[in-house]
């Protein structure tokens, strides 16, 4: 499995190459060397795919041990890969997306001050997500959760000179680090029961554990993946999120890293299928930060938020398909949007660059003359999204929906309302940006925007592509499931199958169509030639719930005040005096001692001749006993 | 027959509280470093005393050590009242209290 | 004479004769030259060491046995295990930095020879097994670090180290009663007046005088670890100490107390230690959570390093109580993490210190824009200390709360706490320093390559800790399973040989 | 006399004559109105050590009690007098200061009752012959014997010590003289005039 290690180590090497000499490599060499070493990665990956293809049956796992990592007591932990369909699955989009969108990068980074520091972190995070979607254990998994996670802080607050971005990445990165507790958490409870930490023992092994324990397991997981993934209640870092530039939206906090959650519950879904309570919580949470998530997204006037949200909300998806025993669909899903969802975004980075940087979308409008590929492949994006048929969202979304009606109804409903919501909003965004009247005079004095540079349509068209046909993968006709196919032995007895009849086979995905286009068409009625309905845009749901300023208000000034307090307060006057004190005591007692200290030699003498005389007729007195 | 040995300690124990009585009452410091002297001499009369005693050699010893001891402690005491007088030229103990707390 | 002889030998004989070096004053770098060269010796003594130590074994190795104070049964009794040697080699690589890392001193003289004595004291303390000569080098290391700081120190320095004397002095004066009882204990039970550590380790004691003694020991350790609440010397002692100074108080002398925790205090009174493990779990996990508070409402660098050295001592303190080898590997492991690191994190706060006259968050800013290498290697010691897989802070913080886990389930919860809130207040402060916008017009000077140099080794340590951690664990597991299993299978505390013990007592 | 009887009268008659000297040198030290003759009484005390050391049995240490003392230490003390012009009658030694002198004569007494205590019981019962025995030669032989052998380390160190001293009682009288010309010139300065009264 040497190829596997290629795969691993071309990002790896491009990140230390351009560590070391991306300065020299400068704009635009450096982004040509990132994007050759992700892209090389690509080429591994599909070998590796291929390799893994003439294997059958349980050969399809495949090992690549390196080293030991850390080793005490029973704990041994190895620095080894693993390639199986599922990680192959992961391995492929992420370095796929990546390299395109690496690509894009190099024009929409140009001229940046640090271009090269920019493709540092990009290579560095690649490198991690592989790790982490490879790993062969829990905490080399965290090895690659926590390095996307710092690179997602890092790029987060890559224009780190705007107030605003600093402290987007520094809350990435804290809410992040409360899910790893769970994470944590987590792997000391597998490790406490099963002794091992290596899926190669944990996964075969995890019958074994009793239900209370798989339930406790799931949810500690859960909570990890749910500050990753961007579920309630630790989504809001990811609205701050979008400070960063719009390549790192694009491939972090949309494609790849958010999805580590969704994967790591599918790569223990051997414990999840023991925990039943616990995969209704999951499927429950899913479902609702999908719609509060969407309902936010139709008042949105910041195009990045309007996808950030709808990220959210297209990721409580997937946990609804995780949560309902469908992790094949929620895999499926999660490729799929990878797809589209980074088209939305790089177009929107499109539109955003030829703006100048404006991101509300009141000053945008009427672009779709302008800049028609960008309009074309963001339309694509959107039919993807909503679930237009034959569009690849349709199929995902589809068999994501069918799973979570064959397991409760009230979750399909509420999953139906959100898609329609979906196609609502993403309606709205692309009539208020690419159609109506213009409005962008004030932002780019007077001059027309252009559409971008060839190196950044290209990776448009190309995703476009994928996002209109990646339902190929996975059609629902028996022997078109490829998708299916390949993962199914992964999962094996974990995979939930429902059994619908065949007039709900039918019903289901013709609803969805239905669904969509109605959205399509709400969008269209209200948004054509409208750019601001305060009606639809209430407060409440421009703000998020007002989600985020709850946790302001509390946490984070409660916890400043609270350590405040503790500084200025706590610390210096009661820890530290009660020992003032004892001094204090001591210095009194010295100050009795100090009228004998006359400073005269005969005193002391006098002191002294006291002290022999006593001295000996102790020891006379305890002699003579 | 010889003089016992309680015979010198008594003398011993009367020249240490002779040495005493000097370095508590007398005023130049000169002076009482003599009595100082006193007082060692008296220990070294009991350490020959039990050496004799003991029949053993390290009381000898001892007080060969304590004379070079003694040779030394006076050659720097010496010095500092040198130096004291030079600086406050007095050699009156109660002159001085720069040791007081 | 083993290479651990010359290990204290060396650098105290270098200490006597630094004060000898009468040079002019432009020939001063001289004395500077001599302590590194020194310190280099140091070090590869410390290399060749681990390279002859062998593995899987826990018994001590390089023992050397002299008979120094006969009528006390005091000995020159020195020999490494696992965790000695971790811990000398940290020493070494810490001095051997702070030496490069002296620069604008007065006094190169006090300054060079001082460090050398400390580095003795030092090297003695963690190889020392005979209580005695531990105590005596465990004292000795308090004489050079007052002068250091008092005597080098940047503003209220005199204060501050007469704080740090007076309370870890108080701390020792437990210990010396700790180790007399101990000793007159073992006397009276078998007429054998020893203060040897391997002979100590088999003395029966009732119940009420273990916890006592155990007590008397703890008590040393945790001013010196510092453990809360004993804590309140060190960020008056690391914002005032001089920085190559400061590096071996925190870096080394810290690791000290959580040293002496685990030889003695596990050592000694193992079933004690199983009996009050809630006490010290206890005040670790608060120190884990009241330094990370106390560091987030903090506005000095220095001082918010050092409440996090505090929240971090408590993680090390919480695994050594956790008895299971994953554990107390983990510990071991941590506290040379933690030396490294935060020697990396004080250099670069001496070098802001040196640029701008402050560490006070509130006059810094922006400092990225101008200085990017610094800001990059800053992150990643920051990024270290959080914990951050892959740096080396991950590591031993993984074994720790995966051990205490397993056997002390709510505490490692808990403390699980610290790892979030460590996030909090390193990256706040980070942001406040590095970020935003330069808040005055001066400018900040990226690494000089001598800085870079300084801080290389460092940095490379903390990414091969991180990565391959093998090297150090091979030599420091056999040595906490061992201790491990001593503290397990040491018989419970009974009171019913109180009485016996005490008419031996009095015999 | 029964004492008499026991011990031979020549041995006697030295010990009380020793003793008679040592008495008077004592109380003379004590009494003296000049140092000068303190100083002289401490010689007589010195000699009458000696002579108590040569009966028993220390002839190697009554030769050094007399070169080493009266002829260096007094000597010393003599000089130093000289130099500082201090031979001066000393103001109300013990006059006007009644209460610490009573105190002191209290302490002196207390310590002498439990001296006699000590010296008249059965004390002697150390261990024995640690460094050796007394009778097993010469006496300086065996003192020889023992300082090269088992006191060897000491005895290097005594040298090291005397040479410590010298050297420290140089930069005490000279050091000293340094610092007052650069500082405050008055102390030495009147310092001076007392030298030239």
């Amino acid at each position: 499995m040497v190829v596997l290690g290629l795969v691993i180590g071309f990002p790896l090497l491009g990140f230390l190459v351009l560590l070391a000499f991306g300065k020299r490599m400068g704009d635009p060499g450096a982004g040509w060397f990132g994007t050759i070493a992700v892209a090389s990665s690509f080429v591994a990956a599909i070998a590796t795919w291929i390799v893994l293809l003439t294997k059958h049956g349980s050969n399809r796992t495949q090992v690549l041990h390196l080293f030991r990592w850390f080793q005490a007591g029973g704990l041994r932990v190895d620095v080894s890969f693993r390639a199986d369909p599922l990680s192959i699955v992961m391995i492929l989009f992420v370095t796929g997306v990546s390299a395109v969108i690496h690509l894009y990068s190099i024009g929409y980074m140009k001229r940046d001050a640090r271009f090269h520091q920019f493709f540092i972190y990009l290579n560095l995070f690649v490198f991690s997500m592989l790790v982490l979607v490879t790993a062969n254990n829990l905490p080399l998994t965290f090895l690659g959760w926590e390095g996307v996670g710092a690179c997602s802080y890092w790029l987060i607050s890559f224009w780190f000179e705007r107030p605003t971005a600093a402290s987007a990445g520094k809350k990435a990165f804290i809410i992040n680090r409360i899910g790893d507790m769970g994470f944590l958490l987590g792997t000391f409870l597998v490790f406490f029961n099963l002794h091992s930490v290596s899926y190669s023992k944990v996964l075969p092994e995890a019958h074994q554990l009793s239900s209370g324990t798989a339930e406790a397991i799931a949810l500690l997981f859960f909570l990890a993946a749910a500050g990753k993934s961007a579920q309630l209640p630790l989504f809001t870092w990811l609205l701050d999120a979008m400070e960063g530039p719009t390549p790192v939206s694009a491939l972090i906090h949309a494609a790849t890293m958010v999805t580590a959650g969704v994967y790591l519950m599918a790569r223990l879904s051997p414990i999840l299928a023991l925990a039943h309570a616990a995969s209704m919580t999951i499927a429950i949470i899913g479902v609702i930060t999908a719609f509060v998530a969407a309902m936010a997204a139709t008042s949105q006037t910041d195009i990045k938020k309007i996808v950030a949200f709808s990220t959210v909300s297209q990721l409580g998806y997937m946990m609804l398909g995780i949560g309902t025993g469908a992790y094949i669909a929620a895999i499926f899903l999660m490729v799929t949007h990878a797809f589209y969802k980074a088209l939305i975004f790089l177009s929107s980075g499109s539109v955003i660059h030829s703006l100048d940087s404006e991101q509300s979308i009141r000053r945008m409008g009427a672009l779709a003359k302008l800049m028609p590929i960008t309009a074309w492949t963001m339309i694509i994006a959107w039919l993807s999204i909503a679930g237009v048929p034959p569009f690849s969202g349709f199929f995902s979304k589809g068999s994501v929906l069918e799973d979570a009606f064959g397991r409760n109804e009230l979750l399909w409903v509420v999953g139906v309302v959100t898609a329609l919501l979906t196609a609502y909003y993403m309606g709205r965004l692309v009539f208020v940006v690419f159609y109506g009247n213009a409005r962008w005079q004030e932002v780019t004095h007077g001059h027309d925007p252009h559409e971008s540079p060839r190196i950044m349509t290209i990776p448009l068209i190309v995703l476009a592509v994928a996002a209109a046909t990646a339902g190929l993968l996975n059609l629902p006709y028996s022997g078109l499931r490829f998708l299916h196919n390949w993962l199914a032995p992964v999962f094996g007895s974990a995979l939930v199958t429902y059994h619908l009849s065949s007039s709900e086979k039918i019903l289901l995905p013709a609803t969805d169509a239905v669904v969509a286009l109605l959205g399509i068409f709400l969008a269209w009625r209200l948004w054509r030639r409208h750019s601001e309905r305060k009606a639809l845009e209430p407060a409440v749901l421009f703000k998020g719930w007002y989600i985020d300023t709850f946790y302001d208000r509390t946490f984070a000034r409660g916890g400043t005040a609270l350590a405040k307090f503790s500084d200025r307060v706590v610390d210096p006057t009661i820890v530290d005096g009660a020992v003032g004190g004892i001094a204090w005591l001591f210095r009194w007692v010295g100050g009795l001692g100090k009228r004998v200290q006359s400073g005269l030699v005969r005193s002391y003498l006098l002191i002294m001749v006291a002290g022999i005389v006593v001295l000996l007729a102790y020891v006379l007195l305890s002699a003579a006993r | 027959m010889t003089i016992p040995g309680s015979w010198y300690l008594v003398v011993a124990a009367l020249l240490f509280g002779l040495g005493t009585f000097g370095v508590l009452t007398r005023r130049n410091v000169i002076v009482m470093f003599m009595s100082v002297e006193l007082m060692l001499n008296a220990v070294n009369l009991t350490f020959v005393t039990y050496a004799r005693m003991l029949n053993d050699v390290g009381g000898q010893i001892a007080v060969f050590f304590v004379l070079v001891v003694a040779a030394a402690e006076v050659v720097v005491g010496l010095g500092i009242i040198v130096a004291i007088f030079r600086h406050r030229a007095t050699v009156t103990v109660d002159d001085i209290s720069s040791l007081k707390g | 004479m083993t290479l651990l002889d010359w290990l204290i030998a060396l650098p105290a004989l270098g200490a006597l004769v630094v004060p000898m070096m009468a040079l002019p004053p432009e020939n001063q770098r001289l004395i500077r030259y001599f302590g590194i060269a020194i310190s280099l010796v140091e070090l590869g003594i410390a290399i060749g060491m681990a390279v002859a130590f062998k593995l899987h074994t826990s018994s001590y190795q390089f023992v050397t046995k002299v008979h120094w104070i006969g009528a006390f049964g005091i000995d020159w009794y020195l020999g490494a295990d696992g965790i000695s040697l971790v811990l000398v080699l940290l020493t070494a690589v810490l001095f051997t930095i702070a030496m490069f890392a002296m620069k604008g001193v007065k006094d190169y003289r006090a300054y060079v020879g001082w460090m050398l004595l400390l580095e003795a004291a030092c090297m003695g303390s963690f190889t020392a097994l005979d209580l005695f000569l531990f105590f005596v080098f465990f004292e000795l290391t308090l004489v050079p670090s007052y002068f250091l700081i008092s005597d080098f120190g940047l503003g209220a320095s005199g204060r501050a180290a007469i704080k740090f004397f007076v309370y870890t002095f108080a701390g020792s004066a437990f210990l010396l009663v700790g180790i007399v009882s101990l000793v007159f204990i073992h006397d009276h039970q078998t007429g054998h007046l020893t203060f040897s550590l391997p002979a100590l380790m088999h003395t029966r004691l009732p119940k009420d005088t273990a916890i006592l003694l155990f007590l008397a020991f703890a008590a040393a350790f945790a001013v010196k670890t510092p453990i809360f609440p004993f804590h309140t010397w060190s960020p008056d002692t690391y914002r005032s100490a001089p920085i190559p100074a400061v590096v071996i108080l925190a870096g080394v002398m810290a690791k000290l107390g959580a040293y002496g925790l685990i030889r003695f205090n596990l050592e000694l009174f193992p079933a004690t230690s199983r009996e009050l493990a809630w006490l010290m779990m206890t005040l670790g996990v608060a120190g884990i959570l009241y330094g990370a508070i106390v560091a987030a409402g903090e506005r000095d660098l220095g001082r918010m390093v050092a409440y996090s050295s505090l929240s971090h001592m408590g993680f090390i303190v919480l695994g050594i109580f956790a008895f299971s080898a994953e554990a107390l590997s983990g510990s071991t492991l941590q506290m040379v993490n933690h030396g490294i690191y935060t020697a990396a994190i004080f250099l670069l706060l001496g070098m802001i210190y040196e640029r701008r006259g402050t560490l006070d968050m509130k006059k810094l800013g922006g400092l990225q824009k101008k200085a990017p290498m610094f800001a990059a290697v800053f992150i990643l010691v920051v990024m270290g200390m959080i914990g951050l897989p892959g740096l080396n802070g991950f590591v031993g913080e993984f074994l720790i709360l995966i051990g205490t886990f397993i056997t002390h389930r709510w505490w490692a919860v808990v403390a699980v706490l610290g790892v979030v809130l460590g996030a909090i207040y390193l990256l706040w402060a980070y942001q406040r320093v590095f970020h935003g916008e330069l808040k005055d017009d001066r400018g900040f000077r990226d690494l000089a390559p001598r800085e870079a140099l300084l801080l290389l080794p460092l940095v490379a340590l903390i990414v091969f800790l991180g990565v391959y951690p093998m090297p150090l664990l091979a030599r420091i597991n056999p040595t906490t399973s061992a201790i491990v299993h001593h503290v397990a299978t040491a018989p419970a505390l009974g009171s019913s040989t109180v009485s016996s013990i005490v008419t031996g007592g009095t015999k | 006399m029964i004492v008499a009887s026991v011990i031979s009268v020549p041995q006697l008659i030295v010990f009380i004559v020793s003793v008679v000297i040592i008495a008077i040198g004592g109380v003379g030290l004590l009494t003296a109105r000049y140092p000068v003759h303190a100083a002289l009484f401490l010689v007589m005390t010195l000699f009458g050590v000696a002579i108590l050391f040569i009966e028993e049995g220390a002839e190697f240490l009554a030769a050094v009690q007399v070169v080493v003392y009266a002829g260096a230490v007094v000597v010393l003390f003599l000089f130093v007098i000289m130099l500082l012009g201090v031979d001066r009658e000393e103001i109300a030694s013990f006059a006007g200061d009644t209460v610490r002198v009573g105190l002191a004569g209290v302490g002196v007494v207390l310590i002498l009752a439990e001296l006699f205590v000590v010296a008249t019981g059965a004390w002697a019962t150390g261990a024995h012959s640690v460094a050796g025995k007394l009778s097993s030669g010469s006496n300086i032989g065996v003192l020889a014997r023992s300082v090269f052998t088992t006191y060897l380390l000491p005895f290097e160190l005594t040298a090291a010590l005397l040479v410590i001293a010298v050297v420290g009682a140089v930069i005490l009288s000279r050091r000293m003289g340094v610092e007052t010309t650069t500082l405050d010139s008055s102390p030495i300065e009147s310092g001076r005039r007392e030298v030239e009264q």
